[in-house]
């Protein structure tokens, strides 16, 4: 592998499974409140 | 001596759904109480609670000597259990059952002296069998003999007369009446048979 | 976490990454010294999958000793994100190793115990979904977890040091064994990814916290009768 | 009649228990030492002509069989109590750490005589270049020990969880790793000429500092784990 590729990939790596992880929980959270509200409503 | 139980608001849910909610008794030696309810309602729950199987998830069950508390040790010590789900060694015989069960809680008994209290409960002649050979009856009569070689102040029987005939019925009694001279009973049951063993001390709902 | 802690955080750990590629020179002793700025985003995901461990094995007893459900929720919330920086550790690892040493894989010790970093971790995820009562299921990984800790202990700390190793052992707190300027970058991206760590954690508690809200409204709604009336 | 308590008559008790539902039964017995056997037997038929192969593959193979054979049993002291529906009578008679030191003390015996019957099968199926005799046995010896003493306390929370079977080995390994790497590595050291005891000190004295901090813990644990 291109050297260049090996060490710039690495940061998007890292960024990719940190924020990636932050989007997955956001919607998660998203979604568990809306059932909240929703459940509370009725 | 007196022994004394209590129950201090104890609850148990299990995953998230609420089996007991805020139980509170007392019974003090000697007597006899039983537990009711139907199948389902958390009387074998409760019983395991009491007996320190379980622990419950609000509130607390105390021992008492002479109202002095016990700890975990002395309570073992104290208690005696006959359950349905709580079973023999099948593949030993009476007597090895009898001898475990005896050095486990502590008692230096004598292989004579084991076969003296098995003939207590009739099973001297079956001594050497295994206990997988044995009918429910018998079974339940070395159950009991296990539960009180340790001469515990307490004693504790779920549904002890389910699957057990006359004979059966008339040997527990037996043993309920005799316990309760000195010591404390508490039978739970649903069998109308049964009631009368005690006074009724918790009725569960299902 | 305030919304001005978490613009704050992405823009540190933006910085930093453009300081590691621009402001630090590279480092001389590797064989591509270029690609010894991976090392800069690889060692604090290492550390922080152990801190991830660590803290793991502390909720873990601390619900032992209370018997507290949300000891238990973060004990669990720690192994996921030990789990994550586990991976991206292993693989920015690999990356490296390819560059280094030829080859993204050579069995070294410290890649050995990050693989059973991860098993631990796969085997406690694998024992709570085999438990269906959740304070047994709360209980057994907890024990789980602290008899596990020892091994790890082992694995990180003893055993890279009786078997040779490819890593250096202690150039991070040494004062002459790393440039100044990795030092700080490195320490500088570890500062932000614990930013984003305690976001994560947070985040992560939320969604537990609204699950538990939601189970326990099904159940209240199921049984308001009180159970086990007295005669 | 007297009567007298502690942790070391209990466990006594549990032990000559387990012992004698051994014998009637041999469950535990007869699975770790079938599979033991079977694997040598394998390993055999794999790598023949074994004279070819090189010491250290057999080292760590000798060990990977050991493992997996203590795998197949040593869940069973507590498996079998759960599923029998005796583990409440024991609950009952006897303190968590009268349990666990008797039961710990069964595996460990378990694992003697497992090491007992399959290393020597194995040394000569597959021609083990032991040169080291003294320290081969004091590393078997220790390795099978600090294996029982790892893996006891897996075994009592595989008994509680569901899927037992395939549990214990996923649960046991990373536990068990520290002492079967070190096991692996002191066994090389027994089977070359030029190492010997100054190269596996430093594997003895891991074993054993390894028993010394994962029987406390277990003993820490394990009332958490017995106990519902």
């Amino acid at each position: 592998m291109n050297p260049l590729v090996a060490y710039m990939i690495t940061p998007l790596l890292v960024w990719a499974g940190i924020f990636g992880y932050l989007l997955w929980l956001d919607m998660r959270l998203k979604m568990l409140e809306k059932r909240l509200d929703e459940e509370a409503r009725q | 001596m007196t022994w004394q139980i209590e129950l201090r608001r104890v609850g148990k849910v299990f995953n998230d759904r609420p089996v007991l909610r805020g139980i509170s008794a007392s019974v003090c030696s000697p007597g006899a109480w039983t537990i009711l309810g139907p199948n389902g309602s958390g009387k074998s729950t409760l019983l395991r609670i009491i007996a320190g199987l379980l622990t419950p998830t609000d509130g607390e069950v105390l021992y008492l000597r002479n109202g002095e508390r016990l700890n975990a040790q002395q309570r073992r010590q104290a208690v005696g259990m006959v359950a349905p789900d709580i079973a023999l060694y099948r593949p030993l015989t009476a007597l090895e059952n009898l001898r475990f069960l005896a050095r486990a809680r502590g008692m230096h008994l004598r292989d004579p002296q084991l076969l003296e209290l098995l003939e207590q409960v009739q099973l001297r002649q079956r001594a050497h069998d295994p206990v997988a050979t044995f009918s429910t009856g018998m079974v339940q009569r070395l159950k009991l003999l296990t539960a009180l070689v340790h001469r515990p102040p307490v004693l504790l029987l779920d549904e002890p007369g389910s699957n057990l005939d006359e004979a059966g019925m008339e040997f527990i009694r037996l043993i309920v009446r005799e316990q309760a001279k000195h010591g404390i009973v508490i039978v739970a049951t649903n069998d109308t048979r049964e009631m009368d063993y005690g006074e009724p001390l918790i009725r569960l709902g299902a | 976490m305030s919304t001005t802690t978490k613009v704050l955080t992405g823009v540190w750990i933006a910085a930093v990454t453009v300081a590691a590629f621009t402001w630090l020179p590279p480092a001389q002793g590797f064989r591509n010294p270029e690609s010894a700025r991976i090392v800069v985003f690889h060692v604090p995901c290492a550390v922080l999958t152990f801190i991830a461990f660590m803290a793991n094995a502390l909720y873990s007893w601390k619900y032992l000793r209370s018997r507290n459900p949300l000891a238990d929720a973060k004990a669990n919330i720690s192994a996921e994100l030990g789990m994550l920086f586990a991976v991206l550790a292993t693989v920015t690892g690999s990356l490296f190793a390819m560059e280094q040493w030829g080859s993204p894989w050579n069995w070294d010790p410290r890649e050995t115990s990050i693989v059973m970093l991860m098993l631990v971790y796969a085997a406690y995820f694998v024992l709570r979904g085999s438990v269906e009562e959740k304070s047994k299921r709360a209980r057994l990984s907890a024990a789980y977890a602290l008899l596990a800790f020892p091994a790890m202990v082992f694995l990180i700390w003893i055993f890279p040091r009786i078997v040779e190793s490819l890593h250096p052992t202690n150039t991070l707190f040494s004062r002459t064994g790393l440039d100044p300027a990795y030092r700080v970058t490195l320490w500088g991206f570890f500062a932000g990814l614990v930013s984003v760590y305690v976001w994560m954690f947070r985040l992560r508690l939320r969604v537990e916290l609204a699950e538990a809200r939601l189970r326990e409204r099904r159940h209240s709604e199921l049984e308001m009768e009180p159970i086990g009336a007295q005669p | 009649m007297s009567r007298s308590s502690g942790w070391a008559r209990e466990a006594q008790a549990v032990f000559a228990k387990d012992c004698l539902l051994e014998l009637r039964t041999r469950v535990a017995l007869g699975a770790v030492v079938l599979f033991a056997v079977t694997s040598v037997v394998a390993a055999g038929f794999a790598l023949a002509p074994p004279s070819g192969v090189a010491g250290d593959v057999k080292a760590a193979l000798l060990w990977v069989v050991i493992f997996f054979a203590a795998v197949a049993g040593l869940s069973r002291v507590f498996v079998v109590e759960e599923e029998t529906r005796t583990a409440d009578a024991l609950r009952l008679a006897v303190s968590p750490v009268g349990v666990f030191v008797g039961k710990l003390a069964f595996n460990t015996v378990l694992m003697w005589v497992l090491c007992a019957l399959t290393v020597p099968l194995y040394l000569v199926l597959l021609e083990a270049p032991v040169v080291h005799w003294g320290l081969f046995v004091v590393v078997t010896f220790l390795g099978s020990t600090a294996l029982a003493c790892a893996t006891t306390a897996v075994a009592a929370i595989v008994a509680k969880a569901s899927m037992r079977g395939a549990l214990f080995g996923v649960l046991s390994f990373p536990v068990a790793l520290p002492p079967l790497l070190v096991a692996i590595h002191g066994t090389k050291a027994a089977w070359m000429a030029n190492a010997g005891w100054r190269a596996a000190i430093g594997d003895i004295q891991v074993l054993v500092g390894f028993m010394l901090v994962i029987v406390p813990a277990s003993l820490l644990v394990f009332e958490h784990i017995w106990s519902d």
